[in-house]
C-alpha cells in the first residue's frame, strides 16, 4: 500500500515548514518536498507608505536576519535618494563602516544561533538520538559549559548589533543617505575589551574557532555519512569584491558552477535581467532559478556554501578564516563542494571570519567620528532604488519605487531562502531516496535525516514568505516593427 | 482667590478657576492627557485625564477647581486605561515601524496606564493619507482626532485653518489645505509636526533622525516634563 | 456667479450664517458644489475645509447633485414595526437604485434618516420639500410614478395650490393626533396683543419670580428650572444677550414640538417674548430642524405679522422694548438638540457640543449670555403669564409641576399627544392610550430608559421617577426587544459628532457587540463587556449624546436580562463563539475560486 | 479539523530512540511549558533566547516541550505555560492554538503580532484577493504560456482573511507587548509566573515597538 511520510512541522529550523514524503507500494519514493506553509503580503501593504519607513518596516519579515532587510532596505534608499551606488555615489566612510559592524554583528549572531542551538545537537547526539534530547535541552544537560559560551558568544553578537542600532531587534540606525548614530569610545571599547558578563572580540574569536574544532571533531568520526550524506550540484551565487572575494556588504552578483568558473556577473542593479521564477501550486514560496540557464540548470545555491565555493579568499585581514577557507577549498581539491552538510563547516567559517571582521573595524576610528549622512539635495531624487546585501542565508535583494510625494509604489524583496526552495527540494528527494528509499519500517529518526537536510540551509521560512515569493521581471512590449513600446515592471 | 480641594486624600491649596489637571501636576499628582498641553486652550477631546470630581466622573482639563471640591484621581483609573485602549483599537497604530515610537504621546500615555493589549476589537480601518503637500505628511492611520492640529496650526497670513474635520462620528478624518500647507514655513511644518501627539503629521523624508535611547520620551518621560515642566 | 456674492452680503459676509449661505445655494442648485464652496471661502475668510467641515457635518446639505427628487425614508423602530422594509424594498424598486444612491438617470435619490418627528403616523418619508405618512408599498410606487410623469411632490401631497403660509397648510401633510387635551397647552382663543401687554407692565425681576414660583422646569429633559435660569440670565454680564428657542425635536419618538408649532405657535413666541424681557434680550433665535421644514413659511408669516402688529421688532407696542425673532434652519444632527452644539450650529459651524463650563447661560451664541429653552417650556410659560405661578403650581406634582405633552407611539390603539398631569402612572397613561399586552416602554425615547410594564407600571411620571422628555414607545410581548436595541444603538453611532473618544469610538464597540449577541455569538463575557464599557461611555462622554447612548443596553439588560441570556452561546471548547472559524477561511476559497476563473480566462 | 488521510502518516507518530529515564525523571519534576511561533518573524522567539544567562537560570526550573527549539512536534502531556508568538492568520494556526488552549493552564501573547497582529497584520487593510491577484496573477513572468497558479493544495493551510490577535481566537491569559519584546521582558514575565507571583510588567520594560 502507498504511503505518505509527514513532517509537520519541520522544526529547529526558522518559520513554518512542512515535508511530505509519497512512498509507492515497493516503498519507493515517487515524490518528496518541502512545503512553506505561510503567507504575509509585506510587498503588497508596504505601498503607499513614506519610502523612508521601508527598512523599518521591513525588517519585520524576519527575526533572525533583520538587519540584512534593515540595511537592504537602507541601501535602496541611498538610490531613491540619489545618495546611492545607481548615482555613482559612493557611501561616506562612517556610515557604511557602521552598517558592516552592525551587519558582521548579526552574522555572527544568527549563525551562532543556528549553528549551535539548531545543528551542533546532531553532531553530539546522532541524528536518531530522542527528539528530546536532540536540542538545546540536551546540550545543557549534556555540556552546559559549552552552553554557557554559546550564550556568551550569541549575547555578544546581539549587543554589536544593539549598539549600532539601538536594540537588539528591529532596531533603528540607517536613514536615506548614512545612519543616525555614531558609537562613542565607551561603547566601542565594551566590545572590543568585554566588561563583566560580555565577552572581548578575542575571547569571541577563540569561541568561534572552537565551532570550527566542533565540526572537524565530528567530521573525523564520521566522515563517509557526512560526506555522502547528501551531494546536491547547483550554482553559487555571492556578492563580490572586485578580487572576487566574499563582500557581505556591497558588491557584484558572482554566479558560478562546480568548477567554481563564474557563468555570470552583473550589477545587482540588473537584477531583474537575469533571475526567473516558477510557482507551485503547493508551496507559498516561488522557486528562482538563473534565466539564461532555465529551472533546472540555473538553480542556485546561496549562503555559507554557495559563498565559500564563490569567493576566491578573504584577503589578508581574517587570517584565522583565512587559513580554515584554504583548509575547505583544498577538501575538494579546487572545485565547488555541493556535500549539504559541509554548509555547516562553512556556517562555522563564517562565524570565525565575521568575528575577525567585527575586531579589525572596532579597531577603526571612523566609527566615533566623520559625517553621518549624505544629503544630495532634491534635484538628485532618483524615485527608485536597489540594495543588496549578503545575509547570513545568502543573498538578499530589496527593491522599491517612490512616487514625487514619497509614497512607495512598488516593492519587490528576493530572500536568500527562497533562492535555495529549488535546492533545498532537491536535498529533501535525495535524502529520502537514501533514507527511506525500499524499508519498510521507517522510524522517527529517519525522517529527522530529511531535516537535518534542510536545516544545514537553515533556512529562514519566516523570510520566505515575506511575501507570496513573488518576483516581478521586465517585459518588453514591442510593436509589429519590434520597436519597444512600453517597459515596465509588474 | 485661593481655594482649598483635596486630591486622593491629599489636601491642596490653588487658585480658584485653575484648571484641575494643572493644579494636580503642580501638586505631583501626574493626569495623562492627549488633546491637553498646559497654556493652550482646553480641547476636552481625548477625555484620558478623566477623574472623580464630588463623585463625578469629569475630564480633568474641563473643570475649573473650586473651593471644597474632593477629586479622586486613583479611583478611575481603569476607564482612563480603557479610554486609551479604545484609541489604540479604532486606529492603525502600528508603533513597531512607527517613526513616532519613542516621541508618541499615545504611546507612552499607554505605558503610564499599563495597556498591555486593548480590550476592544482591533478595527484596522480602511484610511486614506495625503501626501501631496511639499513638506508634510498626514498618516491617517495614527490620528486620534485630538483636534490640536485643528485649533491650533493656521494660515499666518490669513488666519485660515490648515487642518479641517471632514465628516462626522466614526468616519470624522483630519483633512489638510494642501495650497495653505504648501505655504508654511520649515518651522511651522516641525511645530506642526511635534503638535501632533501621534505620529499622523509627519515632516517628510527625516522620520528616524533620532537614535532609540535618545527619543524625547526616552530622554525624559511625559509623567516627568508635566511634572516638573519642559525646561528642566 | 455673482448671485452669490449677493447672498454672502445679505448675509452681511457673516461665517455665522454659512449654514443659511449653503441651504439658499443648495434650495437654488440642488447641492454646493465645488465651486461655491471655492467662493464662500473667499468670501468669508475660509479655507475651503472649513466650509467643507460644515456640509460634511449636517445630514442635509449636499456636495453633490442628490437626484432630481431626492427622497428621505425615516428609518426608526416605529416605522420598522410598521412596515418600513417593504416600503423599502418598493421604493428601491420602483427608483431604480439602491439606498445612499441616485439612480443612474439623476432623478432619484434615496436616502436614509432618522426619526422624522412623525412617530404616531409611520412609515413616513421627505420627498424634496414636503412629508408623506402612513406609507404602503403600493402608496410609494404611486408617489414615484408621479414624480416620474412629471408631477411635483406638492400635487402629490395634495398640496400644490395651497398656501405654504396659512396656518392649516402643515395638516394637509402630517395630522396632530392631540388624543388629550389638558388645562395648559392648545388653549384657543387667546389675546396675545393683550398679553404682551400685560408683560411688559410687568417688572423682569416680577416676571422671573412669578416662573421661579410657578415651579416650571425645563421639557427638553433635563429640567433645569426655568426660572431661574431667566434669572442667571438676567444677572450675566453681556453688552447682548440671546434667546434661542429649541426646536430641534431630534429625540426618536417625539413630536409633540412639532404639534405645537402647528396647533398653537403663538405660545411658543409669546414664550419667546417673555425670556427676551427676562433676560433683557433683544435678539430670539427660533432653532427649526430641517425636517420640520413645511413649517417654516406659516412661522416666518406669524413673525411678521406680530412684527407689524408691534408684538415683535424695535419698540413693542411703544414700550420701547426691542426684541425680534429670527428662524434658525436647522439641517440635519441629532446631537444639535444639545444645547452648546445647536449654538455652535447657530454660528454656522458643525454641531459639536461645546466644552463647559462656561455654560450658554455665561458665555453662549457669539460669547453672548443666551437662554436656551425648549418649545414646550416657552409655550407653558406663556400660560403662567396669563394664568398665574399658583394655577401652574396647582397642576401636577410637588416636585414636577404643571402638566407635560407625551408623544405616544407604538403598539397602542391610540397614538398621538396627550397632556397628562405629572404624577399620574405608566399603567394610568397605557391604559389610556389603549396599549395591547404591552412589554416594555421606551421612555424618553433612547436617550432614556426601557422600563418593564411588569415591574415599573405603577412608576409615575416626574421628575424624580419617569423624567420624561416626552417620548413613549411601546413595545408588546410580540416584539424583538434585542432588534430595537440594536436600531437605538445604531442610531447613536450615526448621529456621534466623533469629537470625543468614548461616544465615537465606543459606539461602534457596542454597536458590534449587540449584533454579536443576536447572532447567536456572544458570551456572558460580553455582556459584562456591555455593562463594563456602557459605563465607561457615560461616565467620560463629553456630552449628553455619549452620557446616554449606552442607555438602550444597559436598561434593558437590567429589566430584561433574559432576552440576551436565551441568545447565549455555549461557551465550551477552546475557539471563542465570537470567532467565526468559517468566515475567516471563506475568502481564500473564494480567491482562489475566482482568481483561477481570471487566470484561466 | 480538517479530516486526516488515512495513509498519511506523521514523523512524530513513528517509533523514536525513548529518553534515558533518568533525564525523563528529571525532565518531569519541572515546570512544563510549550512553546508556539504562529504568524510572526520568530522574533519572539529570539528574543526568548535574548533572556541569555537568565535562561539557563530558567532552565534549571522549567522544562521546554514543543517548540520550534525542541523537535517535539505536538504537546506531549498537559503544560502549565503557553508561550505564543504570532497572529492568526490561516486554519492551521487556529488549530494550533486550540491545541494550545487545551493543553495549556496558561496562555501567553508574546509580541505585538500576538498582542494584535502586529506587522503582518497590515494586510488587513487590503482584500485577500488582491493580495494574491497581485502576488500570483499580475507578474509579468519569462514564461507566458506557463500556468497561472494560486496556491492551493492539501498539504498547505487556507489563510484567513485576516490576521486575527490570539485573543480573538481563543482566551489569552497573559499579554507581552513588543516587536521584540526585550529578553528582560520576557523573563520577568516567566519568573512571575514561575515563582508564583502575580505578573506584572513594569512601565519601564513595557515597550510597544
Amino acid at each position: 500500500m502507498s504511503r505518505k511520510l509527514v513532517i509537520d512541522p519541520v522544526t529547529r529550523i526558522e518559520g513554518h515548514g512542512k515535508v511530505t514524503v509519497q512512498l509507492d507500494e515497493n516503498n519507493r519514493v515517487t515524490d518528496a518536498r518541502l512545503h512553506v506553509v505561510e503567507f504575509r503580503g509585506f510587498e503588497e501593504f508596504v505601498h503607499g507608505h513614506p519610502f523612508w519607513e521601508a527598512p523599518m518596516l521591513l525588517q519585520r519579515i524576519c527575526g533572525i536576519c533583520f538587519v540584512s532587510h534593515h540595511l537592504c532596505g537602507a541601501k535602496a534608499l541611498d538610490d531613491i535618494i540619489g545618495a546611492g551606488y545607481a548615482s555613482g555615489v559612493e557611501m561616506l566612510p562612517t556610515p557604511e563602516k557602521l552598517r558592516r559592524l552592525g551587519h558582521y554583528g548579526q552574522q555572527l549572531q544568527s549563525h551562532t544561533t543556528a549553528y549551535f542551538y539548531l545543528i551542533v545537537p546532531e553532531m553530539l547526539f546522532g541524528m536518531d538520538a530522542p527528539p528530546e534530547k536532540r536540542n538545546v535541552l540536551g546540550l545543557v544537560e549534556a555540556n552546559p559549559e559549552l552552553v554557557k559560551r554559546v550564550v556568551a558568544l550569541r549575547k555578544w553578537g546581539q549587543e554589536v548589533i544593539k549598539t549600532v542600532f539601538g536594540k537588539r531587534m528591529h532596531g533603528i540606525a540607517s536613514v536615506p543617505g548614512g545612519v543616525n548614530k555614531r558609537l562613542d569610545a565607551r561603547e566601542r571599547d565594551r566590545l572590543l575589551k568585554g566588561e563583566p558578563g560580555l565577552l572581548s572580540v578575542d575571547q569571541v574569536i577563540e569561541h568561534a574557532l572552537e565551532g570550527v574544532r566542533l565540526f572537524h571533531n565530528f567530521h573525523e568520526k564520521h566522515r563517509r555519512e557526512v560526506d555522502s550524506f547528501a551531494k546536491v550540484p547547483a550554482l553559487n551565487m555571492s556578492l563580490v569584491d572586485e578580487q572576487g572575494n566574499v563582500d557581505y556588504y556591497h558588491g557584484r552578483i558572482r554566479i558560478v558552477d562546480g568548477n567554481r568558473d563564474t557563468v555570470a556577473e552583473f550589477d545587482y542593479h540588473d537584477y531583474l535581467e537575469h533571475f526567473a521564477e516558477a510557482t507551485e501550486e503547493w508551496s507559498y514560496m516561488k522557486f528562482p532559478y538563473l534565466r539564461s540557464l532555465g529551472r533546472e540548470a540555473g538553480a542556485l545555491r546561496v549562503g555559507p556554501l554557495g559563498r565559500v565555493n564563490v569567493t576566491r579568499s578573504y584577503g589578508d585581514n581574517a587570517p584565522l578564516a583565512q587559513a580554515e577557507l584554504e583548509r575547505f577549498h583544498d577538501y575538494t581539491g579546487g572545485k565547488a563542494n555541493d556535500m549539504i552538510l559541509h554548509t555547516n563547516w562553512a556556517r562555522a567559517i563564517e562565524i570565525l571570519h565575521s568575528a575577525e571582521l567585527i575586531r579589525e573595524l572596532l579597531e577603526d576610528p571612523d566609527l566615533l567620528e566623520g559625517p553621518l549622512v549624505i544629503e544630495p539635495g532634491e534635484a538628485a531624487w532618483t524615485g527608485e532604488g536597489v540594495g543588496v546585501v549578503e545575509a547570513p542565508r545568502g543573498t538578499l535583494l530589496h527593491h522599491y519605487r517612490a512616487d514625487a510625494q514619497g509614497a512607495i509604489t512598488f516593492a519587490n524583496l528576493v530572500v536568500a531562502t527562497t533562492q535555495n526552495n529549488a535546492v533545498m527540494n532537491r536535498t529533501v528527494r535525495s535524502v529520502a531516496e537514501a533514507y527511506l528509499g525500499g524499508r519498510a519500517e521507517i522510524t522517527e529518526g529517519m525522517m529527522n535525516a530529511i531535516e537535518v537536510g534542510i536545516r544545514a540551509y537553515d533556512p529562514c521560512l519566516s523570510c520566505a514568505t515575506h511575501a507570496m515569493g513573488q518576483m516581478p521581471l521586465q517585459v518588453t512590449v514591442q510593436d509589429a516593427e519590434g520597436r519597444v513600446l512600453d517597459e515596465r515592471l509588474r | 482667590m485661593s481655594v482649598n480641594i483635596t486630591i486622593d486624600g491629599l489636601a491642596v491649596r490653588a487658585d480658584a478657576g485653575d484648571t484641575l489637571v494643572d493644579v494636580a501636576a503642580d501638586n505631583g499628582v501626574y493626569i495623562p492627557t492627549l488633546c491637553y498641553q498646559r497654556g493652550r486652550p482646553c480641547l476636552g477631546t481625548c477625555r484620558v485625564c478623566s477623574v472623580r470630581v464630588n463623585g463625578n466622573v469629569m475630564a480633568a482639563c474641563t473643570v475649573p477647581v473650586a473651593d471644597g471640591m474632593e477629586v479622586e484621581v486613583n479611583d478611575p483609573a481603569d476607564m482612563r486605561k480603557a479610554l486609551v485602549e479604545l484609541l489604540f483599537a479604532e486606529g492603525n497604530h502600528n508603533c513597531p515601524s512607527c517613526e513616532k515610537s519613542g516621541r508618541c504621546e499615545l504611546q507612552v500615555v499607554g505605558y503610564e496606564v499599563g495597556m498591555m493589549v486593548s480590550r476592544f476589537p482591533y478595527r484596522f480601518p480602511l484610511r486614506d493619507r495625503e501626501t501631496r503637500p511639499k513638506k508634510i505628511w498626514l498618516e491617517n492611520d495614527r490620528c486620534i482626532f485630538c483636534q490640536r492640529c485643528v485649533e491650533f496650526v493656521r494660515d499666518r497670513e490669513t488666519g485660515r485653518r490648515i487642518f479641517s474635520i471632514d465628516h462626522r462620528g466614526s468616519r470624522s478624518r483630519i483633512v489638510m489645505d494642501v495650497a495653505l500647507a504648501d505655504r508654511m514655513s520649515d518651522q511651522q511644518v516641525r511645530e506642526a509636526a511635534e503638535l501632533c501627539p501621534v505620529g499622523c503629521i509627519l515632516q517628510k523624508g527625516l522620520g528616524y533622525n533620532d537614535p532609540i535611547g535618545r527619543r524625547r520620551f526616552e530622554v525624559r518621560r511625559l509623567r516627568q516634563r508635566v511634572l516638573e515642566g519642559e525646561g528642566q | 456667479m455673482s448671485g452669490l456674492q449677493e447672498l454672502m452680503r445679505r448675509h452681511g459676509n457673516d461665517r455665522a450664517r454659512l449654514i443659511d449661505m449653503l441651504l439658499e445655494i443648495q434650495r437654488e442648485a440642488g447641492y454646493v458644489d465645488d465651486q461655491a464652496i471655492q467662493r464662500l471661502a473667499e468670501g468669508l475668510n475660509l479655507s475651503p475645509l472649513e466650509v467643507r467641515e460644515t456640509i460634511s457635518f449636517y445630514h442635509f446639505i449636499h456636495d453633490r447633485p442628490p437626484g432630481r427628487h431626492t427622497i428621505w425614508l425615516a428609518d426608526t423602530v416605529i416605522a420598522r414595526m410598521n412596515g418600513y422594509k417593504e416600503v423599502r424594498k418598493a421604493l428601491e424598486e420602483a427608483c431604480g437604485c439602491v439606498f445612499g444612491q441616485v439612480d443612474a438617470s439623476g432623478s432619484f435619490g434615496l436616502f436614509d434618516t432618522n426619526c422624522i418627528g412623525l412617530s404616531d403616523q409611520e412609515p413616513a418619508m421627505m420627498v424634496d420639500d414636503v412629508v408623506f405618512t402612513r406609507l404602503t408599498p403600493e402608496r410609494v410606487r404611486r408617489i414615484v410614478t408621479g414624480l416620474r410623469a412629471g408631477r411635483s411632490a406638492q400635487s402629490l401631497a395634495a398640496v400644490k395650490d395651497r398656501d405654504p403660509t396659512d396656518s392649516d397648510f402643515a395638516a394637509q401633510l402630517a395630522s396632530s393626533a392631540i388624543r388629550q387635551r389638558g388645562p395648559v397647552f392648545f388653549s384657543p382663543d387667546r389675546d396675545y396683543p393683550a398679553l404682551v401687554e400685560k408683560l411688559v407692565t410687568l417688572l423682569p425681576e416680577e416676571l422671573i419670580a412669578r416662573v421661579v414660583d410657578s415651579g416650571l422646569r425645563g421639557r427638553g429633559g433635563a429640567g433645569f428650572p426655568t426660572g431661574l435660569k431667566w434669572r442667571l440670565g438676567r444677572e450675566a454680564e453681556g453688552a447682548e444677550k440671546y434667546v434661542i428657542c429649541n426646536a430641534d425635536e431630534g429625540e426618536p419618538g417625539t413630536f409633540k414640538d412639532r404639534v405645537l408649532l402647528m396647533e398653537s405657535p403663538e405660545d411658543v413666541l409669546l414664550g419667546m417674548i417673555m425670556a427676551g424681557w427676562a433676560l433683557g434680550a433683544r435678539h430670539g433665535i427660533l432653532y427649526l430642524r430641517w425636517e420640520y421644514g413645511y413649517l417654516q413659511a406659516r412661522l416666518q408669516r406669524l413673525l411678521e405679522e406680530w412684527q407689524q402688529a408691534r408684538l415683535l421688532g424695535a419698540d413693542i407696542l411703544g414700550q420701547g422694548f426691542a426684541f425680534d425673532i429670527r428662524i434658525q434652519k436647522g439641517a440635519g444632527a441629532y446631537v444639535c438638540g444639545d444645547e452648546t452644539a445647536l449654538i455652535e450650529s447657530c454660528e454656522g459651524k458643525r454641531g459639536t457640543p461645546r466644552v463647559k463650563p462656561p455654560y450658554p447661560i455665561e458665555e453662549g451664541y457669539l460669547g453672548m449670555p443666551t437662554c436656551v429653552n425648549n418649545v414646550e417650556t416657552l409655550a407653558a410659560a406663556s400660560r403662567i403669564l396669563e394664568k398665574g405661578a399658583s394655577w401652574f403650581r396647582a397642576l401636577g406634582a410637588p416636585e414636577s409641576t404643571g402638566t407635560r405633552l407625551l408623544s405616544v407611539s407604538g403598539d397602542c390603539d391610540r397614538p398621538g399627544i396627550y397632556e397628562i398631569e405629572w404624577g399620574v402612572s405608566l399603567n394610568k397613561v397605557l391604559r389610556m392610550v389603549g396599549a395591547v399586552d404591552p412589554l416594555a416602554v421606551q421612555v424618553s425615547g433612547p436617550s432614556g430608559e426601557c422600563v418593564s410594564v411588569a415591574r415599573d407600571g405603577e412608576r409615575v411620571f416626574c421628575y424624580s421617577d419617569l423624567s420624561c422628555n416626552g417620548s413613549l414607545m411601546i413595545f408588546d410581548r410580540k416584539r424583538d426587544l434585542l432588534e430595537v436595541v440594536e436600531e437605538f444603538t445604531r442610531f447613536f453611532v450615526d448621529e456621534s459628532c466623533g469629537i470625543c473618544v468614548p461616544c465615537r469610538a465606543g459606539g461602534v464597540d457596542l454597536l458590534h457587540k449587540i449584533r454579536l449577541v443576536r447572532a447567536g455569538r456572544a458570551t456572558r463575557r460580553d455582556l459584562d463587556d456591555i455593562r463594563q464599557w456602557g459605563a465607561l461611555m457615560h461616565a467620560t462622554s463629553r456630552c449628553g449624546l455619549g452620557t446616554t447612548a449606552a442607555k438602550p443596553l444597559l436598561t434593558t439588560l437590567d429589566r430584561f436580562p433574559e432576552r440576551y441570556e436565551a441568545l447565549l452561546a455555549p461557551d465550551e471548547g477552546p475557539l471563542l463563539p465570537s470567532f467565526d472559524r468559517e468566515a475567516a477561511l471563506e475568502a481564500h476559497r473564494h480567491a482562489h475560486r475566482i482568481l483561477t476563473e481570471d487566470a484561466s480566462s | 479539523m480538517k479530516p486526516k488521510n488515512p495513509r498519511e502518516i506523521a514523523s512524530h507518530e513513528l517509533p523514536a530512540t525513548p529518553l534515558d529515564a533518568a533525564t525523563r525523571a528529571a525532565r518531569e519534576e519541572k515546570i512544563q511549558v510549550a512553546m508556539i511561533a504562529l504568524c510572526g518573524c520568530w522574533g519572539c522567539t529570539l528574543s526568548f533566547l535574548d533572556m541569555d544567562e537568565n535562561l539557563l537560570r530558567l532552565l534549571e526550573k522549567v522544562n521546554i516541550t514543543r517548540s520550534s527549539l525542541t523537535d517535539i512536534k505536538r504537546i506531549p502531556h498537559r503544560c502549565a505555560i503557553g508561550f505564543v508568538e504570532g497572529g492568526v492568520a490561516n486554519d492551521e494556526n487556529i488549530e494550533t492554538l486550540e491545541h494550545f488552549r487545551e493543553n495549556c493552564d496558561i496562555l501567553i501573547s508574546v509580541g505585538a503580532c500576538a498582542v494584535w497582529g502586529g506587522v503582518p497584520a497590515m494586510r488587513n487593510m487590503v482584500p485577500l484577493e488582491d493580495c494574491f491577484r497581485e502576488a500570483y496573477l499580475e507578474v509579468p513572468t519569462t514564461e507566458p504560456r506557463a500556468p497561472k497558479r494560486i496556491p492551493w493544495h492539501p498539504d498547505i493551510p487556507i489563510i484567513t482573511d485576516r490576521v486575527y490577535p490570539c485573543h480573538e481566537v481563543v482566551k489569552m491569559d497573559y499579554f507581552i507587548p513588543g516587536c521584540p519584546p526585550d529578553g528582560e521582558a520576557i523573563f520577568k514575565v516567566l519568573d512571575d509566573l514561575v515563582n508564583g507571583r502575580e505578573v506584572d510588567l513594569p512601565t519601564q520594560i513595557n515597550r510597544y515597538d
